[in-house]
Parts: C-alpha cells; structure tokens; sequence
C-alpha cells in the first residue's frame, strides 16, 4: 500500500469559474503514486467544523511533485477551500481507492459531467503518455459555457483531437445532456468508456453502453469518513442488490459498470 | 533517560500504555499500517463481530455534524469465522493487543461469541457491546436494562476464558448504574461510552439523511457528555472503566485519565487524523516526562475537586 | 403578494411565527433589543424564575467544547417578585408573545410559581422546567422520573389558567415516556430538550472547568441528539412539541419542524448570533414564499419515511 | 444603549511582536460610541469551532470610523484571528460593557500588564485630550521586552511623558513585578489608579492602593458567551462574598476595586 499522509503546500489556488478552482500543490509522495481514478482525502481546517476529511480527485499529477485537485464549492468545507492562498499548507491522505483500468484499451470514449471531469483528465493524460495512443474521444458536459473554463483546452493541448461539449443551457456546444452525444461519435469498436459525473448522467451512459455492448468504467461518490475501508460509511449496493455492499473508498471509486445497482 | 513508563493493567493484562482504538473507527488494524507504527499502540479493538456475517444497514450510513458524526453502519462485519480465518493472522503479527467487540442478538450468541473467541490465539481481550444504537434486535435493549446487561456479561464470562470488557450505552438515565450491574455480573472492565442516539434530516428532499433514521452520534461533539459519563462510572465501581467518545489529542486523553479512566480509546479521531492514536501515545509519553511521574497511571482519577 | 404565514397555535394561542428564544438564552428580552425586532419573534421566553431571588453557582460558570458549550448557571434569577415588578413592565411592552420559564424545589414551588404568575398581565404561558441539570434538589428529579413529571404538571395545571409547557430533560433513558407522562398530567404542549449533563476539565490545574464540576451541554453540538428526541416524541404524543437543541439557521429550524415540531426555541446561537432568532423567522418566511406553502405548519411532521 | 452587530471590515493586521498582534478595523458605529474601557465580542469564524464570539478591548479608535484591537494569541480563536488579511471581514458587537470613569481625576497612574495594555491606551488617548490634561503616570509591564512592541513610542507619541518598564526578566526597565514601582513613583496626591493585566499583578496593585488610600479602577477578564448580560456566565463575586454576583460585561469589565472580592 502506498497511501501517505502528506502535509502538501499550496503553490497555485486559482478560480476558473464563478465556484470553480484548481489547487496545486506539492505532495510528493502522492503524486509518484497516484493513478488516475484515485482521490485524496483533504483535511480542510485544524478546527472540528468541518470534522471530516474531503474527498477529492486527482486532477492530474506535474512533474513528480506536484497534484492538482479540481473542486467547486458546493458546501463549507470547499467554501473553507476557496479561500486557501499560496504557502498555507493543506494535510492530505492518498492516493486513495482502486483507480481507472487501462489495460488492453484500443478505442476510448471519456464522459465527464461538472466536476466528473477532474479525474478524467488524469486519465487522459495518462492515455495520450502511450507510444502510441489508443483512438480517444472526450465528451464534456457542464450546466453552462463558463463552468468549462480552460479544461477543454486542456484536453486539446495534450493531444485529444476529439472532443465534443454539451451544456444544460445551450451555451456552448451540444445543447442538451452529454450522454446523448455517445451514440453519436462512438462506431462499432470494441469502445472503452470512462464516465465520471452526476448520477443521471452516468446511468445515462451506462445504459447506453450496455445496450451497445461497451466496456463501461465508472468513478462514484458517495459520503465517506475515512477513506480507507475503515469506516464503512461509503457502502453501495452491487449490481444484484445482494451480498455485501461495495466500498467506494476501496473497490472503487472506479468501478466497471455491471459490478454496482443502477436506481 | 530512561523511557517513560506508560503501562496500565485492565482485567490482569499489562498493555504498554492506556491507547486502544475504538471498534469501527480502525478497521481490522491493517487499514492503519500505513499511517501509524501499530505495535506503538497499547492495542486495538476490532470493528463488531457477530457470529454471521452481516451485511449491515442500507446507504447512506453517515453524515457529518457540527464537531461530530452520525453512522448507521448497522454492524457489517466479515462474521466469526472469516474473522477468525482472514483477519487474525494479520493480526497476531501487529505487536500489540488484540481486543474483539463482539455483538449478538440473544444471550446465547454472545455466549457463543465468547467461547469461540477463547479458542483463538492472539486474542487478548472480548468487548461485549450491550450498546450499538444501530441494529434493531438486540444491542439496545440489553445496554439500558441493568437485568439485562448483568446477565450478559454473566453469560460471556462463564463461557469465555479472556477477561471481559463490557461497553455500555449512553443512551440511559443511570450508566453508573448499569456500570454496577455489569461489574456484578462479573466484568473485568467498563468502557463507554459507545455513540448517542440522533439525527438529521435533509430539508430538501425532506427524508432522513441516513437511511436507518436514526445513528450513533461521535467525535469532539459528545466529548463533554463522555467524560461525565466515564467520572460517573469510575467513581461507581471497582474494575477498570475505559474512557471513549470524542478524544482527539493528548490533552483530551489526559482529561479522561484524571476523570477515572485507566485506558482510552480513540474513535472519529482516526478519520480525520489516521495518526491521532498515536500521536496520543507520545504525547502522553511527553507529559509523564515533563511532569517526572513514574508512571502514567499517577495520573489516573487524579481530578482536584475541592 | 400577501404576507407568508407563519402562524401556529399552542395551547390554544396562536404565536405570529414557530420562533421562539430559549430560557437563559435571551435574558429578559431587553438585553436582544439593540439587536433584533422583539416584535418580529414568535416570542420570548425568558430565563428561569424560581419564588426566591437565587445567585445561581460560583464562577466559573460557562465553558466552551467543540460546537458546543457547558454550562452551570445555575438558575440565578431575580425572584418571582421582582421579575413581576421589574421584568413584566417592559416585557409587556414588546409586541409578542412572553412564556415565563418556572423552576420550582418542590410541587408546592410550581404550583405558588403558577398560581401567582396567572394573576399577572402580559403572560402567555407557563413552561414548566423539571429539567434543569444545575440545581443539585428539585429539578431533575422531578424531570427524569415519570410519575414525578406527571405530579409537577398536575400541580401547575391545577393552580394555573395559563397553559402549560413542560420542558423535559434529555438525560433520560426514553424521553416519549416522559412526555406522555406529561401529557397525562395536563400539559399543553412539551418543550425539548434542556441540556445534556456534560463535563470538562482543566489538565494543567488537573480541576474541573466549572466550579460546578458538571453543566448543561448545548449548541449546535448536541442538536442530532435533540433532533431525534422530537422526532420521538412528536409520535408518542398528541398535544404540540416545541423544539429546542443546537438550532441556529433556517435549515435547523426545518429540520425541527419536519421531525414534527409545532414551533422552536432559538438558544446558545443568540450568544454566536445575536440576530439569530430573526433571521430565522426571515428564513422560514421565505422558505414559505418560495415553496407557496398557505401556512408554515404545512411542513410540521412532513418528514418522508418511506 | 448603543451597542450594535457590525460587520467590521478589516485594514490591517499588524504583528508587533511573536504573539502579539494589532488589528485596524473599519466599524464606523462601534467607534462612534466606544469608550475607554469597553469591549467588543469577535465572531471568529462562520464555522461553529471556536462557537462562541471572543471578548477583546477597544485599544483606540481612528478618527470616527476606525478602531484598534490589540490582542495575544493564546489559543485557537486567536490564531484564526491571527491568520485574517486586510479587506476580510470581522463580525463585531459593541461597544460593550461599562468603562473607566474618568470624572474628577486630577492625577492618574495607568498600570498595564501584558494585553492589559490594550483598553489602557484608548484611555491614556481620551485622558491626553484634555485642555488640561491631568498629572499622568503610565506604568507597563511585560514578560520580556520584545513584548511590548510598539507600545510604550504610542503612549510618548500621544503626550505622556512619565512612562516606566518592567520585565519580569529584565530584558527591559525594572527586573521584577511593574506593581513594585508603584510607590517610587506615586507620591501623596489623591492619585487614581487605572489597572488592567494578570489577576495577581492587579491583586498587587490594588493592595497598594487600598493602603495608600488610591481610589482604584480594575478591568477584569472572564470566561463570556454573551457579552451582553444575557447568559449571567461572566459572575463574579462582590467584595463582601454575599449577594447576588456582578456580572463583568455589564456591571464591568471596569469596576472600582473595592466593589469586587480579590481571592
Ligand atoms: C471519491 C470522490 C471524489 C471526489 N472528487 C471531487 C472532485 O474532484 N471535485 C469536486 O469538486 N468534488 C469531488 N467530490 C465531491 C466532494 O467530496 C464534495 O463536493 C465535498 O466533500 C463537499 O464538501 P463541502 O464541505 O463543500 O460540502 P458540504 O457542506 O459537506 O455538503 C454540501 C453538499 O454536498 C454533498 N456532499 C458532501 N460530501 C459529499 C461526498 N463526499 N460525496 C457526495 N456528496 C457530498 C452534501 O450532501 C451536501 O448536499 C468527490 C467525492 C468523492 C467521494
Ligand atoms: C472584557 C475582556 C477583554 C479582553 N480584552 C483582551 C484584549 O484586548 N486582548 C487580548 O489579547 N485578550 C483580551 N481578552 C482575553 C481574550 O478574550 C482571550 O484571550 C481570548 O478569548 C482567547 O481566545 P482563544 O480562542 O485564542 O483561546 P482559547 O483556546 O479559548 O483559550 C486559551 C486560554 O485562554 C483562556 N481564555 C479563553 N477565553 C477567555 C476569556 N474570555 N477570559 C479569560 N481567559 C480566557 C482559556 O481558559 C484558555 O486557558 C479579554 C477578555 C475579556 C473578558
Ligand atoms: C463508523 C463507526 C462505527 C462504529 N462501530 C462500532 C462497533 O462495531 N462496535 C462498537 O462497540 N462501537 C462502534 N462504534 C462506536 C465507537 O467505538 C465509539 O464508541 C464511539 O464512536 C465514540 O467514540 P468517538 O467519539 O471517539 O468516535 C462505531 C463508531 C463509528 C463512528
Ligand atoms: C447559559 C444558559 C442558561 C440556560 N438557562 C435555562 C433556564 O433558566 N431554564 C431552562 O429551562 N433552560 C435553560 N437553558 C437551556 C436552554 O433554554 C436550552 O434548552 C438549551 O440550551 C438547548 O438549546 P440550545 O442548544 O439552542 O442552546 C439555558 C441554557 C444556557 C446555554
Ligand atoms: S469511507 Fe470509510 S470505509 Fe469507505
Ligand atoms: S457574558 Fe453573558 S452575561 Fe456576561
């Protein structure tokens, strides 16, 4: 096991959109580690409100020292994120969970809603990396064109020719859900699917992925205290509803999309 | 300089100093190896373990509180014999004492708990839980029936050859009570306390935010209540008491030592600082030090009251 | 647009609003005034009235713990003569709803305390504390025994036309026993929870923080335990339940009323927020607008289960 | 009564030595009405660890729209106070409680030890205003001279000319207690004595006074929830031990020595 405890340094806090930041920080011994698909669970005050640690995607790796985590506030705790500036330290615990399986993937189709884009760039970063890349498409969808910021730029600037946007509002893109642009794009490969998003979105893709035959990876959340299979506060049901519950802090957050229930 | 003497005695054993961690906030130890120097521990308690494997209760199981936490994990645990077979082996190689919390639904099954349990090497002490809010038949009713929990502890006793820890509930009038019941009923030691019955609801989908209703509340939140409960008990019995609930630093640790407590364990702390529990330990090591005590346990019920 | 309604009705009373400020929290109403617009408030209830003039316990008195603090007032108070005298006149002048919060050693205590108070102008109700934990006679007794509980009702209820709230203590074993004790006794609605008995010490002068040694624990720390309280009793008994633990924002207060509270009582988060109880009433005043609800009781008990 | 809530906004957040900080903060209605003497109560965090608002002395008011707290940090509350940065906001009551009276003082000795310091400067500034400003002796005390900062330059800067030292290491002015300078310096006019600092140096000021016949003004500190005579936590005892007790954030924080027991 290679999880740490890290007091990581903040270089970098920067405000991509109206509730949207990237923090990058130096925590070398996550970032050697870390695969995409993992998270970190952040310690976001000395004080007891919030108590708990927050989960938090890898966003990708830099160099060997540096992760970046991409969040939006949604709540006190990433309120209390927001406000963190350069210098101020931030305690860590990673790389957590079981991340994305990359094996023996020739065609890859990546589905991120919102925030469900943050591990996925990991993951195509770590795509793009192979002599020779597999064919790769990146579907991003998001409420509205600003809460894209730079991320599919990001995309492009490491190779990603194929990339497509929806948003809820038709500000920019596919005007309308992202899951409905998979039938679109993807042919009668033997297609990989990533999906990390809202739980609509996902089962959306899981559903069509099912009927089209296609491999279907997928990153859940769920409410987690410890992070590391201590607790077993992050349970969920698997696909049968029977037996005992999966842990998404330990089986997942990434799972293949017939292990789990889909209500 | 000779190292500081932290040891304590509970039920006849010697643990190296008076930090345990608590059932369900640490896993089967293994889950902790890579924060914390496990054999630097006085022991640890298991998660729960009943004789069948449970599945426990639907999600969601947890919700954070102001300074605490509220769970409905509702006991999953591998069951006696996987537990026996899976996670002892790791177990007997940590260094430290191995407690097992054990929970059954009928006298009989704590009974068969405890016999079981005695057979296995490395096992160094049961803790009977009378008091997990979290399962409807069962647990509750024989942590708040003074009866009830005496006759418990006289069941686990008779069958079991390991010294034997009773945890109590808090959700009673009278734990001081209860505490003598089970000191009657043969206890080696009291711990408590285990989580305060709450609530919470989510105002806009209008349901409950955990799917049992109702959990165990834990962590700094509960701290006052516990360390009452455990001066309560210490002052009304005789055995050990084992101080639990919300215990986060040393200072917190020393603050049960004076109010009674022999041992502590550290609970919700594990989960927001996987090191606390041994963080603790050193601190403690720093205060008989600092303070010249020649052992920790000078500390221990040693409250100023007048 | 019309007004939100946010009426509700207690013991026959209809309160502008479920807000109100919890005994010992908001002084005699006065203290608040620089602060909120006592007229906006459902009403006030102010701190705990004893027959004799009282100089509550040796300092130090109050202690903060995590999301939390304790307490040991311990009822000082002015006297049933003088608060008549010099309280009632301004109180009568603020524009809602007075509760005289009564603490009595004996039956005969209570029923003086609600015999003379009936006699005087400006009061709206009685609420009735058998279950205040810093008095060492009375109190608690009276609140964590049923029969008891029931007798100081009867007692009240028979010496007084004002209705009666009767405020039950948490530290209990099973708190809808209580209430449908009190219920039994002519209560016209409960009031809950008072605070949980809880205790800090001080490690480096190894005393208790409080010269009491224990106190009352309230705050946002305790409100799942309260919470769950009034979900229960709100399903043992007919009569209305006030909610009171940890509320501090809008949502808190939701959460009170859908586990079955009729109205709530704002406390320690008058100390944090001086204009706590007003925002509140704000809040639920837009909560009512913007969910079209006719009247804010349409939320009382509309927790979904299923 | 001319107490308010204001969310005070804050300008600067001096360090003046390693513990020791100075906060400028904008509250236009708090420091209209303030008055030597009085205090504010801080909401340190809008989260609810630390809970309850912290009590601090008004260390001066600038102009009419500014005021000054000056304040040691000793534990978690003032920590996070330590860690706020120009243009973030403070929510503040006041100004509370009862100050120094000034009526009739034609010769007054102001002893202040540690943060005792703080109220004593804004009554030194209100006693300076004077047309004819009274006979005035200030007497500081510290732990050790780095710890008076800036403080003793601001009472030369205002018009005190009489000013002592003490250290209780002798890093700075008299070796030993500052209450033992009060007879060298004090001779037999009807002096009044204005005290503010650690209970025993003020136990040591107040015996000075009683026997020399010194009226005597003491600020005092207590645990506070309210601030506003509302929670009766902040009790402390009257000098006969009988009776209802005071209550230092209305019946004080200044009392007359005489009134209050010195246990
Ligand atoms: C494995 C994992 C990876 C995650 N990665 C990211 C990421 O890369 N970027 C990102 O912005 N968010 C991510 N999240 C979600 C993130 O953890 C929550 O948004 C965050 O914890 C909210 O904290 P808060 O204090 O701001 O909100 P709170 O005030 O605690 O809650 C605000 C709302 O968010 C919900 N919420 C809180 N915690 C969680 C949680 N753990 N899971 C789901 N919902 C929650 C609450 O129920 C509430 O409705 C991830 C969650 C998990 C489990
Ligand atoms: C009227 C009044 C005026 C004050 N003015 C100043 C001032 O101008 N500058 C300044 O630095 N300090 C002042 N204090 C003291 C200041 O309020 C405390 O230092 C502060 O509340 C500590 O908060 P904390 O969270 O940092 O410490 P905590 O972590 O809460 O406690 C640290 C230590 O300080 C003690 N303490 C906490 N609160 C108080 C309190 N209210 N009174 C006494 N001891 C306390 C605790 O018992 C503990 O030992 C004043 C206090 C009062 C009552
Ligand atoms: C997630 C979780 C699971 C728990 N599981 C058990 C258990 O299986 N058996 C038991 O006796 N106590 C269990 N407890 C109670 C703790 O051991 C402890 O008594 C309680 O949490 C109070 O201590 P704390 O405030 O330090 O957490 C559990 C607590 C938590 C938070
Ligand atoms: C300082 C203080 C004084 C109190 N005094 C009384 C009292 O006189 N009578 C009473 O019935 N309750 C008293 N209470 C209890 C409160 O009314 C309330 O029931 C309790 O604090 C829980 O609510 P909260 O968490 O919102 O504060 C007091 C509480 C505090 C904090
Ligand atoms: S978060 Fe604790 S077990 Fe998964
Ligand atoms: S601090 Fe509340 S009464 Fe003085």
């Amino acid at each position: 096991m290679n999880q740490c405890e890290e007091q990581a340094e903040i270089v970098r806090n920067e405000q991509l959109a109206p509730e949207i930041f990237r923090l990058t920080l130096t925590a070398p011994e996550i970032a050697w580690h870390a695969h995409p698909g993992q998270f970190v669970m952040a310690r976001i005050s000395p004080c007891y409100d919030p108590l708990l640690r927050r989960p938090l995607s890898i966003h990708q790796t830099i160099g060997s020292h540096q992760i970046q985590l991409l969040y939006k506030v949604v709540g006190k705790g990433t309120r209390i994120l927001a406000s963190l500036s350069p210098g101020q330290k931030l305690n860590l615990t990673g790389p957590l969970g079981h991340g994305f399986d990359l094996a023996g993937t020739q065609a890859v189709c990546l589905v991120g809603g919102g925030m469900g884009i943050a591990p996925l760039y990991f993951l195509a970063k770590e795509i793009m990396r192979a002599t020779t890349p597999p064919k790769c498409i990146v579907l991003l969808g998001a409420r509205t064109a600003v809460e894209f910021g730079p991320l599919p730029q990001d995309f492009i600037d490491i190779g990603v020719t194929k990339i497509y946007l929806a948003t809820d509002d038709g500000s920019l893109g596919h005007h309308g859900y992202i899951a409905e642009l998979l039938h679109q794009h993807l042919d009668f490969h033997p297609w990989t699917v990533y999906t990390c998003g809202p739980h609509p979105m996902m089962k959306a893709v899981v559903s069509q992925c099912r009927k089209q035959g296609w491999e279907c990876q997928v990153s859940l959340e769920t409410m987690m205290a410890c992070g590391i299979a201590a607790c077993l506060g992050c349970a969920i049901p698997r696909a049968d509803l029977s037996g005992p519950y999966l842990h998404v802090c330990k089986d997942g957050p990434v799972f293949k999309a017939e292990e789990v229930a889909w209500l | 300089m000779t190292q500081p003497d932290l040891r304590v005695t509970i039920g006849g054993l010697v643990f190296k100093n008076p930090v345990l961690t608590a059932s369900g906030t640490f896993g089967y130890g293994k889950e902790f190896a890579p924060y914390v120097n496990l054999h630097h521990l006085g022991g640890i308690v298991v998660k729960g373990i009943s004789l069948e494997e449970r599945r426990g209760n639907p999600p969601p199981r947890i919700v954070e509180t102001t300074g605490g936490m509220l769970n409905a994990i509702g006991l999953e645990n591998v069951g006696l014999e996987r537990f026996i077979a899976e996670k002892m082996p790791y177990l007997r190689g940590i260094g430290t004492r191995v407690i097992v919390n054990i929970l059954g639904n009928s006298l009989e099954e704590y009974q068969r708990l405890g016999q079981r349990l005695s057979e296995i090497e490395g096992i160094s002490a049961l803790e009977v839980n009378i008091s997990c809010p979290n399962v409807k038949k069962g647990g509750v009713a024989f942590g708040t029936d003074p009866a009830m929990a005496e006759a418990v502890t006289r069941a686990v006793c008779a069958h079991s050859s390991l010294p034997v820890i009773v945890k109590l509930s808090p959700n009673v009038n009278d734990i001081a009570q209860i505490a003598r019941a089970v000191e009657t009923g043969g206890a080696q030691a009291v711990s408590l306390i285990n989580t305060l019955l709450g609530m919470a609801i989510d105002v806009k989908s209008r349901r409950p935010k955990l799917a049992n209703i109702v959990g165990g509340l834990s962590g700094p939140a509960i701290k006052p209540i516990a360390l009452r409960m455990v001066w309560q008990v210490a002052q009304a019995v005789k055995i050990p008491v084992i101080g639990i609930g919300g215990i986060t630093t040393t200072e917190d640790a020393l603050e049960f030592l004076l109010a009674g407590a022999t041992a502590i364990e550290v609970g919700t702390a594990n989960f927001i600082n996987p090191r606390a529990s041994q963080e603790i330990v050193e601190g403690l090591a720093r205060y008989v030090t600092d303070n010249r005590l020649n052992n920790i346990s000078e500390v221990i019920g040693e409250l100023v009251l007048a």
